[in-house]
C-alpha cells in the first residue's frame, strides 16, 4: 500500500493504552511473556533471546489523564515518568510479566523503586549501566549486571537464555538498525518524499512488536518509498535534538512540518538507534553487549562521555544531513536534555546556526505556542521586505 | 446561647449562626474582596439579620479560612479541614470522606462520626487556584457564573485538559477555542479535569463511604455531577455546601462553650 | 542556653572557606568534589584543597544570595527547570562574581571528581565547570543501592574506580600515594562517624535535648567539610558533651516538647529559620531526620578502616540519596520506631529528584498503611521563589492542630 | 490608500486602519470573549467608523494574535512576534529589543540593524500570564486595572512577592491584604516580581546597543514600566498606541503587500 496509507494504518493504533499488540502476540505465542522496558535503552536483545516480547513503555502519549500518577509523582516530574506510572495505576499494564528500568536518570531510578509498591509480586529489574565508561572495572561490572539481569529474565521465561539465542537476537536487532539507517538516509536526501513525522511513526510502530516484525514493516516502507513522488521542497531543513527519551506527540512534528520545515534528522526513540555499529555475532555475547555499550553507544545526554562534548551529535547530524538549523526540542522537566541544551544553544549562537528552542510534553495535544515560534522563525527568515524601511 | 462561625475564604466569606441545639439560625455569604474585615462584618451582619439578633447576643465566634486571622471579633480560629470535617459530619452524619474545593485549595479529608480529622491531603503546589480558575474561565469564555452553575459535565468523551497549572490551563483552553471547540465542551472538560483531580486527592486519604463535597465549588451542579461520575459513587452535595466550613466553625464554637460550662 | 556546638561549627565553616584561598595554601592543588558518595579522605591523603560545589550553593542559599546567582545561572542558558544548586554555583563560578563569594573566594580546580552517587546532575554540573576551567574530570560511579543493599560487584566496581584515581591524583598533586596516611585519616573518619551517630542518638531521649533537623544540620557541617581530620573529632567530642549536659538538665530546644517529628527531605535553605519556627512554635521537635545522616552515617558503620581502600569504597556507597525507595522506607520505619515519633514531615524540594521522587508514595505508605500521620510539603533547596510561606504555614498549622486534637484523646484513627 | 490590521488577543481584540503614510486613522477595541470572529467584526466596524471609511476603501487587511485564523476576511496572517516587532520598529526606528507583554503570553524579540526579527523567546511555564495576573491583582485589591500603575508609584516600602507562580503569588497578596499592608506597597511588590521575570526572559535575547520598546496593554501601566526600567537598568520606549502595536504591525504588512502587488502589476 502507498506509504501514506501505511503510515495511517500504523498510526491508528499507535497510542492505544490497552496495548492490543501484547495480547495478539501472547495469543500467537501461548505461554509467551512480555517485559516492559522504560526508555531509553534496556537490554531488549536479551529479553528477545529469552523468547519474550520486549515492549517499550514510554508513557501514554495523551491518551489518558494523569490523575492517579499526580497523586504519586510531583508536577515537576517529566510526563513520560508520570504517564508511565499512570498506565500502571489505571491497570493497562497487567499484561506485562516484568518491568525493566535502566539507570538513565533519577526519574527512572526512582520509578524502579516506587513501581514495586504498585505492582507487588511482579519482578522489577533495575539495571545500572556504568557511567564511568572508561574505567577498567566498568566492563566486568556491566557483565555482572547483565548476567544478573539474565538470571532474572531466565526465571521469568522459565528457560535458559543460550548464547546462540542471544547471537541470533543480536542479528535481528542489527537487521532492524540497518533498515532504520537506510530510511534515515532516504529522509535526509528526500525530505519532501519521506517526512520526519512519517519516519517517526514508522519507528513508533516498533515499540510493541518484535524486531523482526518491525523490520518487515520497514522493508515494506522502503519498497513503497522507491516510487513515491516528491512533495514540495521545504523552506527549512532542521535537525531535532533533545527528544531522545520522552516521545514528542506525532501531531507536534506534523504541525511543525506543515509550516514548511523539514525535520531531516532527530534523536527521538534513541533506543532503537542505540548502536553506532552492529553487534558482534561471534564470541561471548554478554561480553560483546557489555563492550558495545561502553564503546559503541551513540553519543547521548544520559551516558557520560569523557570527551564531554554534548554537541558532537549535533555537528555529526548536521553534516550528515546538510541541515540549515536546529530544533532544540526537549521534554519539560527533562534534566539531562535541559543541561545539554544550554551547550547546544551556545554552539548555535557561536556559529550563528538558526535554531528554535521548544519544550513539549508527551501528554500535550495542542501546539499553538510551538506553531507560533515556528511561524515566527520562518517569517523572520523570509525577510519581509518592509521590515527596516521604518517609514 | 448562640455560636457563630465565620469562614473567610480567598474569594467568598461565609457566616453561620447556630443556637444551643445546633440549629441554624442565620447565614451570610459575601464576596471577600480586598477588605477581609469588611467582608467578615458584612457576612456576619447578614447572618445576624436573618437570625434576628445582635452581635452582643453571640456567645462565641470562631474564625476559619485564609483570612481567619483578620477577624477581630472571633474568639478563636480553627483550620479549614477541621471545620469542613466537623461541618460535613454534622450536615451528612454518614460522612467519612470530605472533599473541600475552594478558591485556592482542594483538600481531601478523612473523618469519623465525631467529625475529627483523621487524615488530609491538599492539592499539589502547582495545581492551586482551581476555584479562581473557574471564575476566570467565565470571562475567558464570556459566559456568566450563573450560567456556568447550570452547565453539566459532558455525556460522551470529555475534552481532555492536561495542565494542572491553572495559568497554563488557560492557554490550553485558548488553543481549544482556536481549534473551534465550543464553550459547552470546554466547561465540561474543565469540570471533569477538576473532578478527576479531586478524586485522586480523595483516594490519597482513602475513599470511605459516605463522601461529602463541600466548599465554594460544591454548589456548582456540574462539578458535583462530574465528581460522582469520576468516583462512580454518589456524593453528598447541595446548595448549602458552601457554608459547611462556617457551619463546622460554629459547631467547634459550641464544643468550646460546652467544655467551659462543664 | 547558648548553643556552643553551633557556634563552633560556624567557626569551622568560616575557617574552611578562609583556608580555601589563604596565602599559605595557594600552592596546594584544588579538587572539586561532589558531596554525596564523595570520598574526601582520598584527596586529603594527597593534601588537595577540597572544594564542594554543593556546599558553595548551600552557603549562598543560607546567606540569601541565591536569587541573583540563580538569575546569573539562567543568563548562562540554564532553564527554569534546572536544579537551583547547579544554577547558583555556576552563577557564582562562571557569572559576574567569578567565584568570589562573601564567605570567601573559591579557587579554580586542578581536578574535578564526579561522584555519581544518586544524582546524574552532578555529571552535567562537572562538565560545565570543566568546560570553563579546562581541567581533567574523573568519575566515581557509585551504583544505585537496591533494597537488598550493595552487591559485591557494586563494591568491586567502586573500588576499581578509586584505585584508578590514584595515579591521576599523584600526577596532579605531585605527591606519592601513602596508604598508611590514608589509613590514619580513615581512622579519624571512623571516629567522627561514631561520635556523630552518638550525637544524633540523643534524639531518642524524652525530651529530646537536640532538634535532629533544625539544629543538627548546623552540627553537620564539620562532618561534611572536615571529615577525616582531628578538628572534626574534637568538634564532635565537644558537641556530644554539650548534648550530655542538655540531657542532664532535661533541656529541650522547644522548651516544652509536645510533638516528636521525623524529617525526610532536604532543608529549604533560604527560608530555613522561618520554616523551623513554624514547627517550634507548636512545641514540635525533630527527634530525627534523614538529611543529617545522608553523608555516611545512615545506619552506623558495619566495617572498620582496617583495609583502607575497601573501607573507602564502602563509605562511598553510604549516600542516602543513592538509595532505592524500598531501602529508604525500611530505614524510615526503623527511625520512626527507635525515635518514637508522633509524625513524619516529608519535604519535597523541586530541584532535587533523588530527594523527591517517591515522597508522595512514602506519605501514603506511612499515613495509610502504618498509621503514622505524615505531612507532605513542597519547597526548594536554594530558590526562595518556590517557598510559599502562606501555603506551607497553612498546611503545617492544619497538620499540627490535627495532631493536637488526636493527642487530646480525640477518637483514635481507624485503620484505612 | 488604506490598510487595516487586526490583533485578536486572548483578552481583547484590537483593530487599526492606516493611511498610506502609515498614520493611524482609525482604532477599534473589543473584549475577545468566546466569539473572536464577532468581536473582531465589531472592533473593525468601530475602526471604520472612527476613520469615516467604508469597507470598500480598505485595500488589504492582515491579522495577528492567537485568534488570527478565526478572523473572516484576513487576507494575510502573521504571528504576534513579527507584527509587534514591525510595529515597534515603525514607532521607534532605533529599537533593537522588543518586549511584548500580553494577557497570557509574553515575547522578547531582538531585532537586527534592519529591524528584522533576529532572535526571540516566549515566556516560560511559570512566567506565563502576566497581563491576566495583573487583572486578578487589581480585582482582588478592588482598584481599577487602569489605575494600579499610578497607585504603585506612591509606594514607600514595597512588599516582596517571592513566588514565581502567579497563582501562589495571589495567596501571598491575599496574605498581605490580611495584614492590611498598603495597596501601593503590594502593587509595587507585584510589579517588581513580574519585571524580574520578564527581564530575565528579555536578557536571553538582549542586545545592549539600541533601544528597548515595550508593547502590549501593560505598557500603559506606569508602575510596571518603572519597575521594568529598574530591572533592565535602561530607558524603555512607550508609544501612546502601544496596545495597538500588533495591529499596526499587521496593517503595515498589509500595506507592503499592496505595494508589492502594485509593483508586480506595473511590471519591470
Amino acid at each position: 500500500m502507498p506509504i501514506s496509507k501505511l503510515i495511517e494504518r500504523l498510526r491508528a493504533r499507535l497510542d492505544d493504552p490497552t496495548y492490543p499488540e501484547i495480547t495478539e502476540w501472547k495469543n500467537a505465542h501461548p505461554g509467551g511473556k512480555a517485559i516492559g522496558c522504560f526508555p531509553i535503552y534496556a537490554p531488549v536483545e536479551m529479553v528477545r533471546a529469552a523468547g519474550m516480547l520486549p515492549v517499550l513503555i514510554a508513557g501514554a502519549a495523551g491518551g489518558i489523564g494523569l490523575d492517579e500518577a499526580d497523586g504519586c509523582l510531583q508536577s515537576f516530574v517529566c510526563s513520560v515518568g508520570r504517564s508511565t506510572l499512570e498506565l500502571k495505576l489505571d491497570g493497562f499494564l497487567e499484561k506485562l510479566d516484568g518491568m525493566m528500568f535502566p539507570s538513565i536518570c533519577e526519574i527512572s531510578r526512582g520509578l524502579s523503586g516506587v513501581w514495586a509498591r504498585h505492582d507487588p509480586g511482579k519482578p522489577v529489574i533495575y539495571i545500572h549501566f556504568p557511567q564511568n565508561t572508561r574505567s577498567e572495572s566498568a566492563k566486568s561490572y556491566l557483565m555482572s549486571e547483565l548476567n544478573r539481569v539474565k538470571d532474572i529474565l531466565e526465571s521469568i521465561a522459565g528457560a535458559p537464555i543460550t548464547y546462540d539465542a542471544l547471537l541470533s537476537s543480536f542479528a535481528r536487532y542489527n537487521r532492524r538498525a540497518e533498515l532504520l539507517a537506510r530510511l534515515d538516509i532516504l529522509r535526509a536526501e528526500h525530505p519532501a518524499r519521506f517526512s520526519g513525522s512519517q519516519s517517526y511513526v514508522l519507528r513508533l510502530a516498533g515499540m510493541r512488536i518484535p524486531p523482526e516484525e518491525h523490520s518487515a514493516i520497514l522493508e515494506e516502507a522502503l519498497r513503497e518509498l522507491e516510487d513515491t513522488p516528491e512533495g514540495k521542497t521545504p523552506k527549512l531543513r532542521m535537525v531535532m535534538l533533545g527528544a531522545f527519551c520522552e516521545r514528542p506527540p506525532v501531531l507536534m512534528l506534523e504541525s511543525i512540518e506543515e509550516n514548511g520545515i523539514a525535520i531531516v534528522a532527530d534523536d527521538v526513540l534513541l533506543g532503537q538507534a542505540w548502536w553506532k555499529k552492529p553487534l558482534e555475532l561471534t564470541g561471548d555475547p554478554i561480553e560483546n553487549l557489555a563492550g558495545h555499550y561502553l564503546g559503541e553507544a551513540v553519543p547521548n545526554a544520559v551516558v557520560y562521555r569523557h570527551d564531554g562534548r554534548p554537541c558532537d551529535s549535533l555537528k555529526l547530524m548536521m553534516e550528515k544531513t546538510h541541515a540549515d538549523g536546529v530544533l532544540i526540542a526537549s521534554a519539560k522537566f527533562c534534566h539531562p536534555a535541559h543541561h545539554d541544551n544550554s551547550c547546544i544553544v551556545r554552539e548555535c549562537e557561536k556559529h550563528s546556526i538558526p535554531y528554535l528552542r521548544i519544550e513539549y510534553e508527551e501528554i500535550e495535544q495542542a501546539f499553538e505556542s510551538i506553531r507560533l515560534q515556528v511561524e515566527a522563525l520562518l517569517e523572520a527568515r523570509e525577510r519581509l521586505p518592509f521590515a527596516g524601511t521604518g517609514h | 446561647m448562640l455560636s457563630c462561625g465565620i469562614d473567610v475564604g480567598s474569594s467568598q466569606t461565609k457566616c453561620v449562626i447556630l443556637d444551643g441545639n445546633a440549629i441554624v439560625q442565620g447565614r451570610g455569604l459575601v464576596h471577600s474582596g480586598a477588605n477581609l474585615l469588611r467582608a467578615a462584618r458584612h457576612a456576619l451582619k447578614e447572618a445576624l439579620t436573618e437570625a434576628g439578633c445582635e452581635e452582643y447576643d453571640l456567645t462565641i465566634a470562631i474564625g476559619t479560612g485564609y483570612g481567619r486571622f483578620a477577624i477581630p471579633f472571633s474568639h478563636r480560629t480553627a483550620t479549614e479541614p477541621s471545620c469542613h470535617a466537623r461541618g460535613a459530619a454534622y450536615r451528612y452524619p454518614g460522612t467519612r470522606t470530605v472533599l473541600d474545593a475552594g478558591g485556592q485549595n482542594m483538600t481531601a479529608i478523612r473523618t469519623n462520626a465525631e467529625g475529627a480529622v483523621l487524615d488530609f491531603a491538599m492539592n499539589d503546589k502547582c495545581s492551586a487556584g482551581s476555584g479562581r480558575f473557574l471564575e476566570s474561565l467565565t470571562d475567558l469564555l464570556g459566559i456568566p457564573m450563573a450560567q456556568l452553575k447550570e452547565m453539566q459535565p459532558p455525556s460522551e468523551k470529555p475534552l481532555l485538559l492536561t495542565n494542572v497549572c491553572s495559568v497554563l490551563a488557560e492557554q490550553e483552553i485558548l488553543n481549544y477555542l482556536e481549534g473551534g471547540k465550543d464553550s459547552e465542551e470546554i466547561v465540561g472538560g474543565v469540570f471533569m479535569a477538576l473532578a478527576r483531580r479531586g478524586a485522586s486527592l480523595l483516594r490519597r486519604v482513602g475513599l470511605e463511604d459516605e463522601i461529602t463535597f463541600s466548599g465554594g465549588l460544591s454548589h456548582i451542579r456540574g462539578m458535583a455531577a462530574a465528581l460522582s461520575e469520576v468516583l462512580g459513587h454518589s456524593v453528598n452535595s447541595g446548595p448549602d455546601g458552601v457554608y459547611i466550613g462556617a457551619l463546622g466553625a460554629a459547631l467547634i464554637g459550641l464544643d468550646q462553650v460546652m467544655k467551659r460550662t462543664e | 542556653m547558648e548553643d556552643k556546638a553551633r557556634s563552633a561549627a560556624g567557626l569551622l565553616v568560616d575557617r574552611y572557606f578562609r583556608e580555601l584561598d589563604s596565602e599559605e595554601n595557594r600552592d596546594r592543588k584544588v579538587v572539586y568534589l561532589f558531596t554525596s558518595g564523595g570520598v574526601s579522605e582520598l584527596f586529603r591523603t594527597f593534601d588537595f584543597r577540597i572544594v564542594m560545589p554543593e556546599i558553595n550553593a548551600i552557603h549562598c542559599a543560607r546567606r540569601n544570595l541565591s536569587v541573583d546567582l540563580i538569575h546569573a545561572g539562567e543568563d548562562l542558558g540554564y532553564s527554569e527547570g534546572v536544579c537551583s544548586y547547579v544554577k547558583s554555583d555556576l552563577g557564582l563560578m562562571l557569572g559576574p562574581t567569578k567565584g568570589c563569594a562573601p564567605f570567601g573566594k573559591i579557587p579554580p580546580p586542578d581536578l574535578i571528581v564526579i561522584t555519581h552517587g544518586g544524582c546524574s546532575t552532578y555529571i552535567k554540573w562537572a562538565e560545565a565547570l570543566s568546560r570553563e576551567f579546562g581541567c581533567p574530570v574523573r568519575m566515581i560511579d557509585v551504583p544505585f543501592v537496591r533494597e537488598e543493599g550493595a552487591t559485591e560487584f557494586d563494591r568491586a566496581y567502586v573500588l576499581g574506580q578509586i584505585r584508578e584515581l590514584i595515579p591521576d591524583c599523584e600526577k596532579i598533586s605531585g605527591t606519592r600515594f601513602d596508604i598508611d596516611k590514608l589509613g590514619e585519616i580513615l581512622k579519624l573518619t571512623a571516629q567522627t562517624v561514631e561520635l556523630w551517630i552518638k550525637l544524633l542518638d540523643y534524639g531518642k531521649k524524652r525530651p529530646s535535648p537536640l532538634d535532629g533537623f533544625f539544629e543538627a544540620v548546623f552540627y553537620m557541617s564539620p562532618m561534611t567539610l572536615w571529615r577525616g581530620t582531628k578538628e572534626a573529632v574534637s568538634y564532635y567530642e565537644l558537641a556530644v558533651e554539650q548534648m550530655e549536659n542538655r540531657a542532664k538538665t532535661r533541656f529541650s530546644p522547644v522548651q516544652v516538647e509536645k510533638f516528636r517529628l521525623l524529617f525526610e527531605g532536604s532543608p529549604p535553605w533560604p527560608r530555613f529559620g522561618e520554616f523551623g519556627e513554624m514547627f517550634w512554635q507548636w512545641g514540635a521537635v525533630a527527634a530525627a531526620s534523614t538529611y543529617v545522616r545522608l553523608g555516611c552515617a545512615c545506619e552506623g558503620l558495619e566495617m572498620g578502616p582496617e583495609n583502607p581502600m575497601e573501607f573507602l569504597a564502602y563509605l562511598a556507597g553510604l549516600s542516602y540519596y543513592n538509595w532505592s525507595y524500598g531501602k529508604k522506607v525500611r530505614f524510615l520505619e526503623k527511625l520512626a520506631k527507635e525515635y518514637d515519633v508522633d509524625a513524619i514531615i516529608a519535604n519535597s524540594v523541586r530541584s532535587c529528584r533523588p530527594v523527591s521522587i517517591g515522597l508522595l508514595d512514602l506519605r501514603n505508605h506511612f499515613a495509610r498503611e502504618m498509621g503514622i500521620p505524615t505531612l507532605f510539603l513542597e519547597s526548594d533547596i536554594a530558590d526562595p521563589s518556590y517557598f510559599s510561606s502562606v501555603q506551607i504555614l497553612d498546611r503545617v498549622n492544619t497538620f499540627l492542630q490535627g495532631l493536637t486534637e488526636r493527642k487530646k484523646g480525640r477518637p483514635r484513627r481507624q485503620k484505612a | 490608500m488604506f490598510t487595516s490590521g487586526i490583533d485578536v488577543g486572548s483578552r481583547s481584540t484590537k483593530v487599526v486602519i492606516l493611511d498610506s503614510s502609515g498614520r493611524v486613522v482609525g482604532r477599534g477595541l473589543r473584549l475577545t470573549g468566546g466569539e473572536p470572529a464577532r468581536s473582531a467584526e465589531e472592533a473593525y466596524g468601530e475602526a471604520l467608523l472612527a476613520a469615516r471609511l467604508d469597507k470598500g476603501r480598505i485595500e488589504a487587511m492582515a491579522s495577528t494574535g492567537y485568534g488570527r485564523r478565526l478572523v473572516p476576511g484576513g487576507d494575510l496572517q502573521f504571528t504576534t512576534v513579527t507584527c509587534h516587532s514591525i510595529g515597534a520598529h515603525h514607532a521607534f526606528p532605533r529599537t533593537r529589543n522588543v518586549l511584548d507583554v500580553g494577557a497570557l503570553r509574553s515575547a522578547a524579540v531582538r531585532l537586527d540593524e534592519n529591524g528584522r526579527v533576529h532572535r526571540f523567546r516566549l515566556n516560560d511555564r511559570c512566567g506565563a500570564g502576566v497581563g491576566r495576573f495583573l487583572e486578578r491583582v487589581a480585582e482582588s485589591l478592588e482598584i481599577p486595572i487602569e489605575e494600579i500603575g499610578q497607585v504603585a508609584l506612591f509606594s514607600t516600602s514595597p512588599q516582596p512577592i517571592p513566588s514565581v507562580c502567579s497563582v501562589l503569588a495571589e495567596t501571598e497578596i491575599l496574605n498581605h491584604i490580611t495584614h492590611e499592608d498598603k495597596p501601593a506597597d503590594i502593587l509595587r511588590g507585584v510589579f517588581e516580581a513580574l519585571s524580574e521575570r520578564v527581564a530575565s526572559m528579555l536578557k536571553q535575547v538582549w542586545i545592549p546597543e539600541g533601544e528597548t520598546t515595550l508593547t502590549g496593554g501593560v505598557a500603559k501601566n506606569a508602575g510596571m514600566v518603572r519597575a521594568l526600567e529598574d530591572a533592565l537598568k535602561t530607558r524603555i520606549n512607550i508609544h501612546h498606541d502601544s496596545e495597538f502595536m500588533g495591529a499596526i504591525g499587521a496593517a503595515l504588512i498589509a500595506m507592503e503587500y499592496v505595494q508589492g502587488r502594485a509593483r508586480a502589476e506595473s511590471g519591470p
